[in-house]
């Protein structure tokens, strides 16, 4: 899946939990399914460790997309931690829908370790989304681009 | 008023508070500010009207680390601020005696200068005996009448109710001065486009100085190091004026109080500015009523805070509208 | 002395930014703030105060100083050039444009900054008189002339008309360049406005202001005071007060990493933020009391000292407008002053 | 930090095949810090760890990464080998460069880059690396049982014989819980008494275990391997050493009106009782409520017949404190309550009974002698209707969400007997559906219903109407006919659902073990953990965790048991290293990190903190590490950013997300 | 005091730094450092006068200023005596020859070692790491050793292990002409066959003559203390000179922290006469 130099390639973060979603890339991997390099996988024990800071610094630093990927709900290794996460995502996600951050930029995603399958898709899809939507411009920090 | 001045003189010489917080006069009719009385003397300085709008929670934090008890003066409003202040042990209940007082919705300059007045010198009017109709406004260039609900701070026409949720002793009257939906305004911002929605705040936040003036007062911004002063996160941020920077702060700030904002509306009413600060937070509060169920901070001590709990079967994050 | 139609001020604006940045008030989401004027903005010149005075054209909020980029154990320094382009700033009220003189004291002595110097010496100041004083105003106290403001340019609105009168070399070129707008008038419709002017200026709430009692050699008098207890109370410790200020010119000095290297940046920084003293070595001022008598004693006092008696407060209300507290430099004279009185 | 090594892994051709190794190790050496950088065919390998010590030592590396496999893979190894040669283990970061990159991509140069991404990362993270010691606590050799029904009781047993000891805590005045209560037990119809009996008296008699009957658990601190707990054991009144339990003062006790908890309240019982003749121990207590004596001074019957002397009317409650290494949460069930439920007229009429009723009834040291006969009026009833899922897989607020899934079984054993005992009685059952997984169970239905004749009924009973003549009169629904029913009985027995016993919630507070919208305690992981709680240490054995039969109740005891004696077993506990951690100095002490710690590891101190001088007492959050799991939870709701993970940190995070977007 | 003069041979602005390299490293002491620091090109930074500091910058981390330690006579470089005690500090500490710093200065005043001490008697007071801007007037003041009267140097720390420059206190300074050196630590420790006591007390026994001007630095307790005791002596305040503490941020008297007063501490400062010390505004 090579690119042509014109084609925008997005800077893609994915916090991935420990135990479920990181050993779901991991799978993805040992089953060869691809996906675009342009995701870049961060390792938290749990998605309820992502800060909103984390997301807002990653944009500032020029992530045209954000997805963080955790256990199911009801699956968290340390048992309520997604939970906690899904709240704290469903309302910071909104409220950068709310300031004008398009939506795509933001998902969030539950796989688990054995969905290796669904985890290359997730990120196809995701990284689909944000190439469509282009440059992030609205978020990052301009000091650095002078 | 009189018997306002009254029992807090009692209060004082009966010695049962140390101090009264409250408000002084200022040198104009219209600038009162939050003040400490320690005498029953001191007490001739002390005002209460229409233009005491600080939300005195936030001084109680400070107070109770004072010796003896404060006697503070909470209208509806802070008393949620207090209540909120309590559940995160960052004031202590002995250490005040509540007045919950009246209000009869506390008034805005701005609002009043935006109505084409100019060099005010003297405001009659907000006396909280009165019938709070009509502002009388003597200026350097002639006297005017304006209404005086068009001269309310924004959270009064969204005003939560006369109730006060902590007190130990209720005094003067409060009146209705609910006459707008609390979320209007955010449901127009939802409405718009991406494109329109970030134009807007970029164009409300381009204007923040980063005074902190909107922090310091917020209630549920009581952290004794802030993250924007500290290298916790390689977060400390000074007056960086780029727009990105500002927003980050502003929705960081909301999201930390999220679930614990009681829309006293302070922030908007500081800000230097004049940004809808409040906007950001009610926000949140509106997404937590939609997708976790109706919850006002500071109304009960007990309930947990959305941010804190869950339920198995919580909304995910993309089937918002 | 010129004269321009106020109908014609846009071509005016539009001429003058053809050639150089044009820093003017602009009214943006309801405020009126300095900025860089471009053909679709709404310039406003009837707000008497902008939110921030003008003093950011000279000692901007942040600047970057230098960059430092680093390979393996090698280190560059590379300066932020200086101001290199000669800009206009137009509208400046009497309070900013002795604020900016306040400033002059501060980074134009030895050790000059010349990144300060550079903006400075590109600056032309078009200084506006004011009409309609407000009652928030107390710069006659300070010895500023609201009435005719010392500008490069000096302008009066009367009527349909904005009167000019170039005052320095700087502005006579400015005039040149506006030659084509500009009409030739009679000083006796400005000498009327001035003179309406002082009328209303006898009028102000704090025309009675007085500084007596506030010098150099107070130190020992006012710093052990028993007030400045009672008075910092209401203070929040936010920066209101510093941002909004002309003469405040505290900072920090801060790192910014890019990527590809540090950003060393300068930025305001308030006095009155309880972290501001908290230094490497240790704290000088650990408490908001010390800190709030820290901003009036510089203001009044430490100020005047070094500078022939020059108060770092040049009155223009500012912070009486902005304090969310509603305390500022006015109720702490006033505080001092009624104890002197009952002495 | 100064001194990074980097390796970087062939991994045979699985990296090296799309991503440009060499490339990796130049980019590498550009970053800050990085002193070192080479590459191998195979780091994991005894020469490429060989190849890590020896850089380490060599060039003093303060800190290394290496790019290989997923650190699910190696991590452990590679901190090994840095530990070996001298080096902190945790100052060691992977860059998953095969699994999250060489596997992925196919095109070498977008491999490369990406592959130079990744490593940029781990190193921008092991720049902040601090070095981190595992702590060790020690284990106390003695497990907390609470509870004593027959779950409480097989965990005792089942530690007490690997050699540990073990105390039972049961609030009842005897061992035994539900079980003993029951007649026969499904599918095998054996005597409950019968098969219960001898498992109460070897716990009573086993040299390891020690009873606190008529105790509750009254505080619980610590943390695994160290719990301090406090036991409340109630005023017996009876002594229990001099007490020789002959039973004259049960007899002879004047107050007779109490109502039995052990029949269900079918019966009466004295108030100086024994719950049931089995009892263990078989030391009577005086119900403080009913004794005359205690209640107006006057009487002492009891103390004048007792040759043993044993009766003390002054004894008090007692509450002692005692140490253990493991806790075993066996708190039971409680059949629920049925105010809601008034349609069954449970409260309108006697003869309309719970199926626990029903055990007492037919049990022949039940109130009616197991003579099958009505409440009201003594007569043996002709019609028999039992009606399912009373109160269980309710989708209204009523009453329960879940299946109590014992109650088809049961049932199925009710109808049997009665028809094997009573031929003549005719039995009905409306169920919605009939759930039989399990070894001989759906066999042991279809007996009931084709050798014994039970008319089972798919459908819903709307109302049980109370008749003058003493007759209940059933309306039903037929779904398979599709017919209304009415049906007349002298007898209507409900399958109230099952509920947690109330007092497993303040247990469960005192624990910080969590528990779910029906009070069931969670386990750590609904299918790999199940009989232990996300707590450390604090384990879950019997329906406390969730509906359950007398079989799965005791291999569920068993394997708790076995859990504890895995962890008494250790003499030290090692803590994992990457645990959260306060700044005393800044925390505000708001509770926000506590509320949300699924562990119960933080709790809150007034401490005298220090800040530049100025000395405060502050109220800060502590973090015990050995509780700690190291989630993170906390440190998003600490707003402060005070509270950090270590191994995780916020600027360890923050450095990978820059070096990622740079 | 005099006002300084060094800055007016900047091309560049006062705030930007220039690159030092460290060329070598000593380890006084469990947590201090002493470090040398030279052009890139070899040579000086800048020069400088005894008492006066620089900024030490590292970019990312943080900067702070430390009292250059190292004399003025020495033409070849500079030298920081720091101790460890935070995040810059401990980043400095691990510092390896050979590594970039970045360096502004010089900044404050400095001992007025070419008039007013010039000719006179000096006793120089030092506790612990104090010690770091007396040695460069101490060197300064050997360098010169015609220019002035007799020389006597207290100095003190918690321990022996905490005495800063003892090799050059042993080798240099004990042999120097009418110089008298007097050691002493806190606290008796094995080894250490020295005076052990409080520097103020042990400055008591002495019981020297008044016909000195003394230069003390240490913890502002010890100071406090030293003053007290000096004054028991019938020294006048005017005697006496310290240096403050360098609390300060921009280093040019503009960015308002060290502000005390009317005076700047890193402009006016941070040398002052005793009894210039006692007419601030109780903020050092």
């Amino acid at each position: 899946m090579s690119l042509t130099n014109e084609e925008f390639r997005p800077k893609i973060v994915a916090f991935c939990c420990n135990w479920c979603s990181y050993a779901g890339a991991d799978l993805a991997g040992s089953s060869r399914l691809s996906y675009p390099a342009d995701v870049k996988i961060i390792r938290v024990p749990c998605s309820c460790r992502v800060n909103p800071m984390f997301i807002l610094r990653a944009f500032e630093k020029g992530a045209d997309g954000v997805i963080i990927c955790g256990c199911h709900p009801g699956d968290c290794h340390y048992s309520t931690g997604n939970y906690y996460a899904r709240r704290r995502m469903t309302l910071l996600f909104s409220m950068l829908d709310y300031v004008g951050i398009e939506r795509g930029r933001t998902r969030v995603e539950w796989v688990s370790a054995a969905e290796g399958v669904k985890f290359s898709q997730t990120m196809n899809e995701f990284v689909e989304t944000v190439r469509s939507l282009g440059k992030n411009v609205r978020l990052g920090d301009l000091r650095c681009k002078n | 008023m009189q018997e306002l001045i009254s029992r807090l003189k009692e209060l004082l010489e009966s010695g049962s508070v140390q101090r009264v917080l409250g408000w002084k006069k200022g040198d104009f009719t219209f600038n009162p500010e939050p003040a400490y009385f320690n005498s029953a003397e001191e007490l001739s300085e002390f005002v209460y009207d229409g233009f005491c709008g600080a939300n005195l929670s936030k001084y109680m934090i400070k107070a109770s680390n004072l010796e003896g008890v404060t006697a503070v003066l909470l209208k509806p409003c802070d008393t949620y601020s207090f209540n909120q202040l309590i559940k995160e042990h960052r004031v202590i209940r002995e250490k005040a005696y509540i007045i919950g007082i009246g209000c009869k919705g506390k008034l805005s300059l701005d609002a009043i200068k935006a109505q084409g007045v100019k060099g005010i010198t003297d405001i009659k009017g907000a006396e909280i005996d009165g019938d709070c109709n009509e502002l009388k406004v003597e200026t350097l260039y002639g006297e005017k009448t304006v209404s005086y609900k068009d001269s309310m701070l924004e959270r009064c026409h969204v005003c939560k109710g006369k109730e006060h949720m902590i007190y130990d002793e209720l005094m003067l009257e409060s009146a209705d001065t609910l006459d707008a939906d609390r979320f209007t305004d955010v449901e127009i911002i939802e409405n718009l486009t991406s494109e329109d929605k970030f134009t807007y705040f970029q164009r409300e936040l381009s204007k923040c100085i980063r005074c902190n003036a909107c922090r310091n007062v917020c209630p549920a911004c009581s952290c004794r190091k802030c993250v924007f002063d500290s290298t916790k996160f390689d977060s400390e941020q000074k007056a960086n004026v780029d727009p990105f920077h500002e927003s980050m702060f502003h929705i960081i700030r909301a999201f930390h109080v999220a679930g614990r904002c009681t829309d006293c509306g302070e922030c908007s009413r500081v800000c230097p500015q004049g940004i809808p600060l409040h906007l950001f937070n009610r926000k949140f509060i509106k997404d937590i009523n939609e997708y976790y169920g109706v919850f006002q901070a500071g109304e009960d001590i007990g309930q947990t805070s959305p941010l804190t709990d869950y339920t198995l079967d919580d909304m995910e994050a993309e089937e918002r509208r | 002395m010129k004269k321009i139609k106020r109908e014609n001020l846009k071509q005016l604006f539009d001429l003058i930014s053809s050639g150089q940045r044009l820093y003017i008030p602009i009214k943006k989401a309801g405020q009126t703030n300095y900025g860089i004027y471009a053909a679709d903005s709404r310039v406003d010149l009837d707000t008497l105060k902008t939110v921030k005075s003008s003093k950011e054209a000279f000692f901007p909020q942040s600047e970057t100083l230098y960059t430092v980029t680093k390979e393996n154990r090698k280190i560059k320094i590379t300066q932020q050039e200086l101001e290199g382009e000669d800009f206009v700033l137009f509208g400046v009220r009497g309070c900013d444009i002795k604020g900016a003189q306040v400033l002059d004291r501060v980074f134009l002595s030895s050790p000059v900054d010349s990144f300060y110097e550079a903006r400075r010496n590109h600056g032309i100041i078009v200084a506006l008189a004011c009409s309609e004083p407000e009652e928030s105003c107390f710069c006659t106290t300070f010895g500023v002339d609201p009435t005719e403001p010392e500008g490069d340019v000096t302008t009066w609105f009367k009527g349909e008309y904005l009167y000019w009168k170039a005052n320095t070399e700087k502005g006579e070129r400015l005039t040149a360049l506006c030659s084509e707008l500009l009409t030739d008038a009679d000083e006796a419709a400005v000498e009327e406005e001035k003179e309406s002017i002082k009328a209303i200026l006898s009028r102000l709430p704090y025309a009675d202001l007085s500084l007596e009692s506030w010098h150099g050699d107070a130190t020992n008098e006012k710093f052990g005071s028993e007030l400045w207890k009672e008075l910092y109370k209401p203070c929040l410790a936010c920066g209101t007060c510093t941002f909004v200020c002309p003469t405040c010119q505290c900072y920090d000095l801060k790192d910014y990493d890019t990527g590809s290297g540090v950003q060393r940046y300068r930025c305001w920084d308030s006095c009155m933020y309880s972290d501001f003293t908290m230094m490497a070595h240790g704290n000088n001022r650990t408490s908001q009391m010390q800190r709030f008598r820290q901003r009036f004693m510089h203001k009044l006092v430490y100020f005047p000292a070094n500078n022939d008696g020059m108060y770092s407060c040049v009155g223009c209300g500012r912070c009486v407008d902005k304090c969310p507290a509603s305390t500022n430099i006015v109720k702490v004279i006033k505080a001092f002053s009624k104890e002197v009185n009952s002495k | 930090m100064h001194g990074i090594g980097v390796f970087v892994c062939h991994c045979g051709s699985n990296i090296a095949a799309t991503v440009d190794v060499k490339k990796v190790v130049e980019m590498a050496k550009l970053e800050p810090g990085v002193v070192h950088a080479e590459d191998y065919q195979y780091m994991c390998s005894e020469a490429g760890q060989e190849k890590i010590a020896q850089a380490i030592k060599e060039k003093n590396l303060s800190g290394i990464v290496v790019c290989s496999c997923s650190p699910r893979m190696h991590e452990a190894t590679f901190r090994k080998c840095a530990e070996k040669a001298g080096l902190n283990p945790y100052m060691v970061e992977i860059a998953n460069l095969r699994e999250q990159c060489s596997w992925i991509h196919k095109d070498i140069e977008e491999g490369t880059e990406k592959a130079v991404i990744l490593t940029r990362a781990a190193i921008a993270k092991v720049n902040l690396n601090t070095s981190l010691e595992a702590g060790e606590s020690g284990v106390i050799k003695r497990a907390l049982v609470i509870g004593g029904g027959i779950a409480g009781i097989q965990t005792a047993l089942d530690i007490a014989d690997a050699g540990y000891e073990v105390d039972i805590v049961e609030k009842t005045p005897s061992i035994g819980g539900k079980m003993a209560q029951l007649d026969k037990t499904f599918p095998t119809l054996d005597c409950s008494a019968c098969i219960l009996t001898p498992k109460m008296v070897d716990a009573a008699a086993h040299e390891k275990i020690n009873l606190y009957t008529y105790s509750e658990v009254e505080k619980v601190s610590g943390f695994v391997g160290d719990f301090t707990v406090e036991i409340r054991k109630k005023a017996r009144y009876v002594n229990m050493d001099k007490c020789t339990g002959c039973g004259v003062c049960m007899e002879k006790c004047p107050s007779k009106k109490a109502k039995s908890e052990f029949n269900s309240g079918l019966s009466n019982r004295p108030a100086i009782y024994t719950p049931f003749a089995q009892a263990i121990p078989n030391v009577p207590v005086i119900d403080p409520t009913q004794c005359i004596k205690l209640k107006t001074g006057k009487c002492g019957v009891c103390e004048k017949f007792c040759q043993a002397g044993a009766i003390d009317y002054k004894q008090k409650d007692e509450v002692i404190t005692q140490k253990y290494g493991a806790i075993v949460v066996a708190t039971g069930f409680e059949v629920i309550k049925l105010d809601n439920y008034d349609e069954y007229a449970y409260s309108q009429s006697k003869d309309v009974i719970t199926s626990l009723e029903l055990e007492r009834i037919m049990n022949a040291a039940g109130p009616t002698k197991g003579h099958l006969e009505r409440l009201s009026d003594g007569k043996p009833p002709k019609n028999i209707v039992f009606i399912q899922c009373v109160g269980s897989r309710c989708a209204e607020n009523k009453g329960k969400s879940y299946c109590s899934k014992i109650c088809c079984m049961y049932t199925a054993k009710h109808a049997m007997l009665i028809r094997d005992k009573y031929p003549d009685v005719n039995v009905t059952v409306f169920y919605i559906d009939v759930r039989t997984p399990g070894k001989n169970f759906d066999e042991f239905y279809r007996r009931a219903v084709e050798e014994y004749g039970v008319n089972y009924v798919k459908g819903q009973v709307g109302k049980v109407a109370p008749q003058a003549d003493g007759s209940l009169l059933v309306h039903g629904v037929d779904l398979i006919d599709g017919k209304q029913l009415k049906i007349s009985a002298d007898m209507v027995v409900l399958a109230a659902a099952i509920e947690p016993n109330p007092t497993v919630r303040n247990i469960a507070t005192m624990l910080t073990a969590s528990i779910d919208t029906n009070n069931f305690l969670t386990e750590a992981h609904p299918k790999l953990r199940p009989v232990e709680s996300p707590t450390a240490g604090v384990f879950l054995s019997g329906v406390c965790q969730g509906p359950k039969d007398i079989p799965e109740t005791v291999s569920q005891a068993g394997a708790a048991a076995i859990k504890v004696v895995g962890l008494l077993a250790k003499d030290k506990l090692m803590t994992n290293p990457c645990t959260a951690k306060a700044d005393e100095l800044l925390c505000n002490g708001c509770s926000a990190c506590a509320n949300v710690c699924p562990y119960g590891a933080i709790s809150y101190e007034d401490k005298l903190i220090n800040d530049h001088g100025i000395r405060k007492t502050h109220r800060v959050a502590v973090v015990n590490s050995a509780l700690c799991q190291g989630c993170g939870a906390c440190t998003v709701a600490c707003p402060s950013g005070v509270m950090d993970l270590q191994g995780f940190s916020n600027r360890q995070i923050i450095a990978e997300v820059d070096a990622i977007c740079r | 005091m005099s006002e300084c003069t060094c800055h007016q041979n900047y091309k560049l602005d006062t705030l930007v730094p220039m690159v030092g390299v460290i060329t070598d490293i000593r380890k006084e002491t469990p947590d201090v450092k002493t470090f040398r620091v030279e052009a890139p090109e070899g040579g000086k930074l800048f020069e400088h006068m005894p008492g006066q500091c620089a900024m030490l910058c590292v970019p990312g981390v943080g900067e702070a200023m430390f009292s250059i330690t190292s004399s003025p006579t020495n033409k070849l470089f500079q030298e920081f005596s720091i101790k460890k005690c935070g995040v810059l500090t401990d980043y400095l500490h691990d510092l390896q020859v050979g590594d970039e710093i970045m360096v502004r200065g010089p900044y404050g005043n400095n001992f007025p070692v070419d008039t007013e001490l010039k000719g006179k008697n000096l006793l120089f007071v030092a506790g612990g790491i104090g010690l770091a801007p007396l040695r460069s007037v101490i060197n300064y003041v050997l360098d010169n050793r015609d220019d002035y009267g007799t020389i006597d140097i207290l100095y003190g720390s918690r321990s022996a292990d905490d005495l800063v420059q003892l090799k050059e206190i042993q080798e240099v300074w004990m042999k120097a002409r009418d110089t008298n050196v007097y050691l002493t630590i806190d606290r008796p420790q094995d080894g250490w066959d020295g005076h052990v006591g409080f520097v103020p007390s042990y400055l008591k026994e002495l019981n020297m003559k008044t016909d000195k001007t003394v230069l003390v630095c240490g913890p502002p307790i010890m100071i406090k203390f030293v003053l007290g005791a000096l004054t028991e002596m019938g020294f006048t305040k005017t005697q006496a000179y310290t240096t403050l503490e360098l609390r300060m941020k921009c280093g040019v008297g503009k960015c308002g922290r060290c502000n005390i007063g009317s005076k700047y501490v890193c402009k006016d400062g941070p040398v002052f006469r005793c009894d210039e010390v006692d007419e601030l505004p109780d903020e050092y």
